[in-house]
């Protein structure tokens, strides 16, 4: 047997690279640098290497290629969209996350122990986080450009671990907090049992792990359709559980509320395009020739995400909460560009997610903002006349609330405009319908969020919104300016994904 | 060649023996897992369950996988399991009877609608008659076979799983460390503390907890010459964790003899 | 030259430059957002001049690209119709101003907040009509909901905070429908020679009368819940109540007719055959409306209320002369827009001046108001009777031509919407009495009569309403060849008289 | 006997595993029935890779065993943590986020 | 026809004074009532000059017409705003005009106590601008812009001292009631249109001949709803009782001597089209004929004088209604006896203003009494009206009346025979309650209050009474001297076939003046010779009763469309509330509903979670279970 030395083209794998490198170096900050400097150490240099990863992406954005990583890697259009809007969005997220307010101040300690005041009081921080967030973003950015399952699967834990830890970080409600992690955690390993599963039987199916061997499989129609069939079922939970679409959901209203809201942002906003992104490369070159088989399975989890998001998110009173229905909701919108499996609904997920991704980072930065002397506020009741105290806050909640909601002249609505028309253009009617009808219900409750912030009178009990710090400043106000822009003028980005969102195979 | 194909489609009789043999006990221990009350059976029987893959493993020509399975998972990974039982509290039992209404019965069901299904898929779907047999790959050695794939093919998960690696310790890290974050006191500085403090009464020491002859054990306060309890005597984390016992039960005289001594 | 885009591109300017003044300049605000719907006024009307009225073509066209990757583009062109409702949401815009110059003064917010919020609408409104492409037109339709919902919710009285979201959402749950539509005609149009959205293009669509009809469906009821029309009415009482009367004006007078404008530009336009179908069923909810919400406005103890429901009775002969399908139908109805909204307008701001001094709008707590505040009674009356269609009034020019329009064609529809009159006389006849007439109820002795802000603004409106009322031509000139050339385009031609020989 | 009684061996053991998480209330219980789970998906694995006939399967195996030692420690932190916290290792106490 | 530049003067000359007034305000309180007679008086010399320049042409020559302007023009639908006056217009632009002026004089001193009296002045102009226009519009749809523009005069006068609720409740039930008739002419123009494509007078008369009865008829009958509603005729005519609560002079100009006689125009303008639908005609003889004998019922139990005097008003048009259903033959006495009628009922409404501005605003006769001594001017010309109305030769209604009569019994057959009974009859209900009127108010004994001191009024209001007197005198002469008329009006009807004389005018004549003496006698005999209550009796027969509550219009109006009206109006105000807008609300909480149900879904425990996975799961191997098998 010879041994031929494996070519990586690290070139193509630089992003992910630079982002690893970061890590590294941020877990050495950790053990070296004093604690007054690695705060700040901590942040330049987490910022500095999203930065640089993005220069890096923006260079290799012409790149296509399929050998980079000896195949494990494909590195073409949508991966490059992909990968430059997951680091867009880890940027302002870590904007927002730098307001250490948010994480515990030592999460060894106990809840409520002298050593917990101890630790608030000499101004401790879990600066681990950093690094903990580049890994999670590395695994985020290999997710979806990964091309064989191993490299999936490694990619999914690597985006996961970080954030369940994260999840459980919370300066404040610990228990809450811990609740979270652990619930993300235990499902999390749960579905990725499935999933794991499920490339058990694609292997089986098609004697191949890389997704150009089972992509061979299913052209060929040769192989045992009922492994093929179980595979994609256990696969499509795994991916269905990150992105959240019902019945694999639960996790995330739990989660989202839990988690320290920095970091609800930015796992609502980037995992949703590593998932989303890797479900796209998966459905459209691996399974798109057995679209018999899981389209309809799939367009029934989108009518039901949709539904069932836009239903009980009007029931909600807390507003994380609320905020995760309506990414439950998304998640189903989204799912209909999956099943429309065209080149429009390539480029409408993208829009869609990069839309979607920033308003998110910005409207959860805005509940990092609403406090008392508890902590964050996210009953919804006392966020009552929130428009009278402080309205450009408001005003700018209520504009990432629109966009949700998808009303013209944001992002929003282009992204559900292009995405359901893409769907509808491929056939599948019914998902829009049941989409634009829950849209309809899903407006109710941002209007209802709309209607106390504006027009009730406030209530006088300690809720008072924070003056957010430079970089929360700099992050809310990128994803208003994002979300408005995209909505009024959002041709050059579309012309820009259109021209590049081509999967090579 | 008419041998190999042979061996190809069936397994050889031996290796059925085994399977025969091994496969309703690793299901027997698995079920176990499920229906035993203590956790750190269900850790036992988990073991088990692992050896025994580990066994089939072997038997279908991954020997360097069934000796990972044995050194890495039930070597290393059973044993961290079990070391956070030993914390959690190795005693601690589970009972069984379910507290959320309707979870059994959907459990059971859903159990069974997906095991049935799932194995009248794999009947339908009538695997392994043409199977190719794992002797030609592992012609050059299994090891050998599996260090090629991995150091060429599969090298990028290979490093990004140090990623994952260091991202776990870092969170263990994270979660489980405490860091120091005052000086600990020196001997020397504790003895001044003592003696240039409020009061002197601590000074000779604080009294030892227990109650000689009836509770003799660091949970209990030990009584006062006025036989009132110390509460100085005994350790502030037991107090956190409302482990300490009241000493009044203990005094002489007032012996309540009703109160079981722990064993 | 780009007139369009500069009538559209004044009112968003004037809000820039409300926003830049200090909060605390009231006045200040209030002139400059004044002086800015009166430019704009000035510039439609001077646009108006050189509009060729014989020419059935989309004039003063502009188009640039707006998002090419869906073929989308910014295209404005405007025909007889959409003229004619661009005067008339630029007329209405100063007389809002200066009528309500003191109404934003309860609100949640700053006056100026007011202000910048109705310069917005005013571009909308503009563009609304403006847009010769669908998915602008759509942009439009939903966006405008904003402002108005923040007007509504922010200034109004009452329960204001929930017909604002009743509003809302009533508003977008149509829109979405016609989302629906819009991305289905948006998706054959790519399978038909390329992706578009120019009106024109996807008028010549291709498709099953299924199709046709659910799409057709889609837009209708859109513009059924904005112009309502029974029985997706109920939310336009509830929101007339609460805003103010200035808002009230708007949405009654310009956005509602967004609504029936649509149901010509794109129901009409788009799906001729559908339209065909379901004119029989539309004709009968239009005479529910009008019978429905007369005798509804009857009842009506409140007096915005009573005026919401008379409007529903008016949208009710609007469609109604719509899909009758004939000239004098359409030419009516496209004038009825017209006209409704200088005797909604004065009905609502007059009548919000009583409310206003008095502190209730229940009618019956008015009584004897032509003795005490005699030109505020004046003015009501005229308003109440030109809402009641009298000969020599506006309204009744376009309300006849309506009715006849229809009787050409569904005698059966004309005769029991003609009871409407009738009823017309009651619902305007009925709070002019309790309001005007009488003893003067206690409260009322020292209420004070118009002043001259308000009489100048709305002697314009009076002034309209009584000269079109006689000369109705250089409007009916301008609709007449775009309501022929839409009746014609779907194949109709006007029932020659029989001669009673059928 | 035929390879695929691998495969049952396999599905029965996952759906144990599941229903484990299911029915039992000890986080550490659980997490090792997922881990029964995981284990079960290597059996098919392996069985997979010899009726296919290459050795990819028994890579995907391995590093499944590290991908899940690495979950093992992040798990186990997180649930010795909540344990620290609550004094309980039950999962069912963890129920203060809900509706 | 010959085009003419002046006839827009006719009415632009009080439709300015009525602008004027309105628009300025108090500051015209001085002179405005001047102006407004003088525009009147203006109106009136032109139309006079109008009448010089016709009657210089020739017959076929006399109707002048003028384009104003295009007014409606969409499609087919082309409508000038044109004016046109032929022989017919002018006598009604003189009626108008001339009664007009006289009534504007009056009223300076009525209403001179009065402080909205140029208000008033500028209804009135108002009112004679919208008249002449009904009668000068040359199309259908002009017309019934001066038909609603007199609906709204009347409303506003009527209703001209609203404060009282009272007047105003009687001046929106004259609108609202009118305006069931004007539906029908809606109805008729609409008919017209879609049937002959035009709307004119001269279009409609010339497709008229082509076009199917049923059609004509359809539009005769509702131009005949239309006509009921105007002319205050069965079953539309409740309004004109309570059109008294205006002042007098409006009660003398519109509900008596003009607007109330515009259906009469209406129906004489429309000759064309009920002569060839005989159908619509005879359903036109059936109103008249009822309602000449309903009012003339009621008239004999009212105590109020201007009640009584409307509802001879009433009765009185019933007449000419009758005599215009008559066909070619009628439609000039209609024409005459609404002219003689305009004069003498004129003159009575204002003699009665007068008693009644003499009496402190009293208005019930049983409170007059021997008013001859107090008020000799107003009894002088209230009595030539009173002769004028019972039909005495030779005053004017003897002329006018006598025709109709005679007219009705030559129709022909039984038909003939009944209505011409119900015309004698009447005359005879008339003479009584005339004479009921004039012995109450003016002779026997004074049953006024002590404080009350009657006296005569000043001349400018004596003035005008007297004129319409000598014309309550003299117009049935003139009007038949030679036919003059007849002949006059000729060129616009159809010419006509000698009827078949049932009986010779001679003897209707004698069986006419026979049955008022009778009505007289009988009068006479039950007010003149015994003492009148001041107060109405109580225990009168159930006739009178009935007679007193106008027949029970009122009752059965309430009961038969007010209450169900009111009822259905609540019942759908509640619908509207709980059904339609509780569907919506509905909605909105069954969304709510679902949403918080589906909440429970979300229990807060983790196994339950990872049970819905699992539950997901299996559901998705069934699927494929389904697929494969």
């Amino acid at each position: 047997m010879v041994f031929t030395a494996p070519v990586l083209n690290y070139t193509l794998l630089s992003p992910i690279l630079i982002l690893l490198a970061g890590a590294l170096i941020g877990v050495l900050v950790e053990a070296f640098v004093s604690k007054a400097l690695r705060s700040i150490t901590q942040l330049t240099l987490t910022i500095g290497t999203l930065v640089l990863s993005l220069a890096q992406v923006w260079k290799i954005r012409n790149a296509q290629s399929t050998t980079a990583a000896m195949g494990s890697v494909v590195i073409d259009g949508p991966a490059i969209l992909l990968q430059a809007s997951i680091l867009i969005i880890a940027i302002i997220s870590v904007f927002v996350i730098a307001d250490t307010d948010h994480f515990t101040a030592l999460a060894a300690a106990l809840p409520g122990s002298d050593e917990e005041r101890h630790a608030v009081q000499t101004g401790n921080q879990v600066t681990e986080v950093y690094p903990l967030t580049l890994f999670a973003i590395s695994g985020m950015m290999l997710f979806p450009v990964s091309s064989d399952l191993i490299t999936l699967f490694v990619a999914l834990e690597m985006l996961s671990l970080p954030l369940y830890l994260m999840a459980g970080l919370s300066r404040r409600r610990r228990l809450a907090s811990q609740e979270a992690a652990l619930k993300y955690f235990l499902l999390g390993a749960f579905s990725s049992a499935f999933f794991l599963f499920g490339m058990a039987y694609l292997y089986g199916y098609s004697a191949s792990v890389t997704f150009a061997g089972i992509r061979e499989s299913v052209v060929g129609g040769s192989g045992n359709d009922v492994l093929l069939l179980i595979g994609i079922a256990f696969v499509s939970i795994g991916l269905l559980f990150k992105v959240g679409a019902v019945p694999f959901h639960a996790w995330s209203p739990d989660v989202y509320q839990g988690a320290p809201t920095p970091i609800t942002g930015f796992m609502a906003a980037a995992t949703k395009i590593a998932a989303f992104g890797a479900m796209l490369r998966i459905y459209y070159t691996v399974f798109a020739n057995a679209q018999w088989s899981w389209s309809p399975l799939l367009s029934a989890i989108a009518v039901i995400t949709m539904l069932f998001g836009s239903f009980v998110a009007i029931a909600q009173r807390d507003v994380k909460r609320m905020l995760a229905y309506s990414s439950i909701a998304h998640a189903g919108f989204l799912l209909a560009g999956v099943i429309a499996l065209n080149k429009a609904g390539l480029d409408a997920s993208i829009f869609y997610l990069f839309a979607y991704g920033v308003a998110t980072v910005g409207a959860f930065a805005i509940v990092t903002l609403v406090r008392d002397s508890a902590g964050e506020v996210t009953d919804l009741n006392r966020w009552k006349g929130l428009g009278k105290r402080s309205p450009w806050v408001a005003a700018t909640f209520a504009g990432f609330l629109l966009a949700f909601a998808g009303i013209p002249l944001t992002s929003g609505f282009i992204g559900k405009f292009s995405i359901f028309s893409a769907a509808y253009e491929s056939g599948a009617k019914g998902v829009v319908i049941v989409g634009v009808l829950s849209s309809a219900i899903a407006a109710f409750f941002y209007i209802r969020v709309i209607v106390l912030m504006f027009f009730t009178d406030p209530v006088q009990d300690g809720t008072s919104v924070e003056i957010p710090s430079e970089l929360t400043r700099i992050a809310i106000i990128f994803s208003i300016v994002v979300t408005i822009a995209l909505g009024v003028y959002p041709a050059p980005l579309l012309d820009f994904i259109t021209n590049l969102a081509i999967f090579i195979r | 060649m008419n041998e190999l194909a042979l061996q190809v489609g069936q397994t050889a009789a031996p290796e059925a023996m085994l399977f025969w043999i091994l496969a309703p006990l690793t299901l027997a221990a698995a079920l176990g897992m499920l229906l035993v009350k203590k956790a750190v059976h269900s850790a036992i029987l988990m073991a088990f369950v692992m050896v025994a893959l580990a066994i089939f493993y072997i038997a279908q020509g991954a020997p360097f996988l069934g000796i990972v399975q044995i050194v890495v998972y039930t070597g290393a990974v059973m044993m961290l399991f079990l070391f956070i039982l030993m914390l959690v509290g190795v005693d601690s039992s589970d009972s069984l009877t379910e507290t959320i209404r309707g979870l059994r019965p959907i459990a059971i069901t859903a159990a069974v609608g997906f095991g049935g299904l799932l194995v009248s898929l794999l009947g339908r779907a009538s695997i392994g008659r043409g199977a190719v047999g794992i002797e030609a790959a592992n012609s050059e050695g299994n090891v050998e076979g599996i260090a090629q794939l991995l150091f060429s093919t599969f090298v990028w998960p290979f490093e990004v799983v140090s990623a994952l690696l260091i991202t776990a310790a870092l969170g263990a890290m994270v979660l489980a460390h405490h860091h120091r974050i005052q000086e600990r006191p020196t001997q020397r500085q504790l003895s001044i503390d003592r003696f240039r403090g409020d009061s002197l009464a601590t000074a000779a020491g604080l009294p030892a907890p227990g109650v000689f002859a009836r509770h003799n054990a660091v949970d209990v306060p030990a009584l006062l010459p006025d036989g009132s309890p110390a509460p100085a005597s005994v350790n502030a984390s037991l107090k956190a964790r409302g482990d300490v016992l009241d000493s009044s039960h203990f005094e002489l005289g007032t012996v309540d003899t009703s109160v079981e001594e722990e064993k | 030259m780009t007139w369009l885009t500069l009538l559209m591109a004044l009112p968003l300017a004037g809000s820039l430059a409300v926003a830049a003044l200090p909060k605390t300049n009231e006045k200040l605000v209030k002139q400059t957002a004044l002086a800015t719907t009166l430019i704009v006024m000035a510039a439609t009307i001077a646009m108006a001049l050189g509009f060729q009225r014989d020419n059935v073509e989309l004039q003063f066209v502009e188009k640039y690209s707006w998002i090419p990757f869906f073929g989308i583009n910014y295209a404005l062109g405007i025909d007889g119709l959409a003229l004619v409702l661009i005067l008339m949401s630029t007329i209405l815009a100063p007389v809002v101003v200066l009528a309500g110059w003191n109404e934003s003064h309860g609100g949640r917010w700053s006056v100026k907040t007011f202000y910048i919020l109705i310069l917005v609408l005013e571009t909308m409104m503009i563009g609304v009509f403006a847009a010769t492409d669908v998915f602008l037109f759509y942009v439009i339709f939903e966006a405008m909901l904003i402002p108005v919902y923040f007007l509504i919710g922010g200034y109004g009285t009452g329960e204001r905070s929930a017909a604002a979201v009743k509003f809302l959402i009533y508003s977008l749950f149509g829109g979405l429908l016609m989302l629906a539509s819009i991305i289905a005609l948006y998706v054959m149009s790519g399978a038909q020679g390329g992706h578009t959205f120019d009106l024109a293009a996807l008028s010549s669509l291709e498709m099953s009368s299924t199709t046709q009809d659910l799409l057709f469906l889609g837009f209708f009821i859109a513009f059924a819940i904005k112009a309502p029309l029974w029985p997706l009415h109920t939310w336009l009482p509830d929101a007339a109540e609460s805003a103010t009367p200035g808002t009230s004006v708007l949405l009654l007078g310009v956005l509602d007719k967004v609504g029936t404008f649509g149901m010509i530009r794109y129901c009409l336009t788009l799906f001729p055959e559908a339209s065909k179908t379901f004119t029989p069923m539309i004709l009968v909810l239009a005479v529910i409306s009008i019978i429905y919400g007369a005798i509804l406005a009857i009842g009506q103890r409140d007096l915005k209320r009573l005026i919401a429901f008379t409007s529903i009775s008016h949208f009710g002969f609007i469609t109604m002369g719509i899909f009758a399908m004939t000239s004098q139908g359409h030419s009516g109805a496209t004038l009825y827009m017209f006209n409704h909204a200088f005797s909604t307008a004065a009905l609502f701001l007059v009548g919000g001046w009583m409310i206003s001094r008095r502190g209730s709008s229940t009618i019956a707590d008015f009584g004897g108001l032509q003795r005490i505040t005699p030109v505020m009674a004046w003015m009501f009356f005229l308003a109440g009777m030109s809402s009641l269609a009298l000969p020599g009034l506006s309204s009744f020019v376009s309300e006849f031509l309506v009715l006849v329009g229809t009787f050409t064609r569904y005698p059966a529809h004309a005769v029991i919407a003609t009871c409407g009159i009738v009823l017309a006389a009651l619902y305007i006849l009925i709070p002019v009495q309790k309001a005007l007439h009488g003893p003067t109820t206690p409260g009322n002795e020292n209420l004070s009569d118009l002043n001259l802000r308000e009489k100048i603004a709305i002697a314009p409106v009076i002034a309209i309403i009584v000269v079109l009322g006689f000369y109705p031509s250089p409007l009916l000139k301008v609709i007449n060849p775009a309501a022929s050339h839409v009746i014609a385009q779907l194949g109709f031609n006007d029932p020659v008289p029989t001669n009673g020989s059928k | 006997m035929n390879a695929a009684n691998y495969l049952y061996l396999s599905a029965m053991l996952f759906t144990i595993g599941a229903v484990g998480v299911v029915v039992r209330r000890n986080a550490i219980v659980v997490f090792m029935c997922i881990e029964l789970m995981l284990n079960a998906a290597n059996l098919s694995f392996v069985t997979f890779s010899r009726i296919n006939g290459d050795l990819n399967g028994q890579v995907v195996a391995f590093f499944t065993m590290v991908v899940a030692a690495c979950e093992v420690v992040v798990g186990l932190a997180i649930i010795v943590t909540i344990y620290r916290s609550r004094r309980s290792a039950s999962v069912d106490d963890a129920s203060l986020l809900k509706r | 026809m010959m085009s003419s530049h002046s006839l827009v003067y006719l009415i632009a000359l009080p439709l300015a004074g009525a602008a004027i007034l309105l628009l300025a305000g108090r500051r015209s309180d001085k002179w405005g009532h001047l102006l407004a007679t003088g525009l009147s008086a203006s109106s009136f010399f032109l139309g006079l000059y109008q009448l010089s320049l016709m009657l210089s042409r020739s017959n076929e020559q006399r109707p002048v017409g003028q384009k104003l302007f295009e007014w409606i023009s969409v499609g087919t639908f082309n409508i000038d705003a044109g004016l046109m006056l032929d022989q017919l217009s002018i006598c009604f632009v003189l009626l108008i005009t001339g009664v007009g002026t006289l009534i504007h004089i009056y009223s300076i001193s009525y209403m001179s106590h009065d402080p909205d009296r140029r208000r008033f002045f500028a209804f009135l102009n108002l009112f004679i601008a919208a008249m002449l226009l009904l009668v000068l519009g040359d199309s259908y749809l002009n017309l019934y812009v001066g038909w609603e523009g007199v609906g709204l005069a009347s409303y506003l006068l009527i209703g001209f001292w609203n404060q009282k609720l009272a007047y105003a409740t009687a001046s929106k039930k004259a609108f609202v009631m009118n305006r069931i008739g004007d539906m029908g002419l809606s109805f008729a123009i609409m008919i017209a249109f879609a049937t002959m494509g035009t709307v004119s007078f001269t279009g409609v008369k010339a497709a008229a001949e082509h076009t199917s009865t049923a059609a004509l008829t359809a539009i005769g009958i509702m131009l005949l709803l239309a006509a009921t509603g105007k002319s205050a005729q069965f079953p539309l005519q409740a309004w004109l009782g309570d059109a008294m609560a205006g002042p007098t002079p409006v009660s003398a100009l519109i509900h008596a001597a003009t607007m109330v006689t515009a259906g009469v125009y209406l129906i004489t303008r429309s000759n064309f089209i009920f002569d060839a639908a005989p159908t619509a005609q005879l359903l036109v003889v059936i109103v008249g004929a009822i309602t000449l004998m309903f009012g003339a019922l009621i008239g004999t139990a009212k105590d109020d004088i201007k009640k009584a005097l409307a509802a001879s008003t009433m009765s009185q048009i019933g007449y000419m209604i009758l005599g215009a259903g008559l066909g070619p033959v009628g439609y000039a006495f209609a024409i005459m006896h609404l002219l003689t009628h305009g004069f003498f009922k004129a003159g009575m409404f204002l003699g009665a203003g007068s008693v009644i501005h003499g009496m402190n605003d009293e208005v019930n006769i049983r409170k007059y009494g021997a008013l001859r001594k107090f008020m000799p001017i107003t009894f002088a010309t209230f009595g030539f009206g009173y002769l004028a109305i019972l039909g005495v030769p030779p005053f004017a209604g003897f002329y006018s009346k006598d025709m109709i009569i005679e007219t009705a019994f030559n129709s022909g057959g039984i038909k003939g025979i009944i209505l011409g009974s119900v015309t004698l009859l009447g005359a005879g209900i008339t003479a009584f309650y005339m004479t009921r009127v004039m012995i109450l108010t003016f002779t026997g004994t004074s049953r006024w209050d002590e404080e009350v001191h009657p006296y005569e009024s000043p001349w400018l209001m004596w003035l005008p009474m007297a004129i319409l007197a000598v014309g309550s005198v003299t117009s049935g002469y003139l009007l038949s001297h030679g036919n003059a008329l007849v002949n006059w009006l000729s060129p616009l009807f159809e010419s006509h076939g000698e009827h078949d004389e049932f009986l010779p005018p001679m003897v209707v004549s004698g069986l006419a003046l026979a049955m008022v003496a009778i009505g007289v006698a009988i009068a006479f005999l039950k007010y003149s010779r015994s003492d009148v209550d001041a107060v109405a009796p109580s225990d009168v027969s159930i006739f009178t009763t009935i007679a007193r509550q106008d027949l029970m219009q009122d009752r059965f109006n309430e009961a038969v469309f007010m209450r169900p009206g009111q009822l259905l109006t609540s019942v759908l105000v509640k619908t509207d509330e709980a059904i339609i807008d509780g569907a919506v609300r509905g909605v909105g909480r069954a969304a709510m509903g679902t949403g918080a149900t589906l909440r429970g879904v979300q229990s807060g425990f983790v196994r339950s979670y990872a049970a819905l996975i699992l539950i997901g799961a299996v559901a998705l191997i069934a699927a494929i279970w389904v697929v494969v098998q």
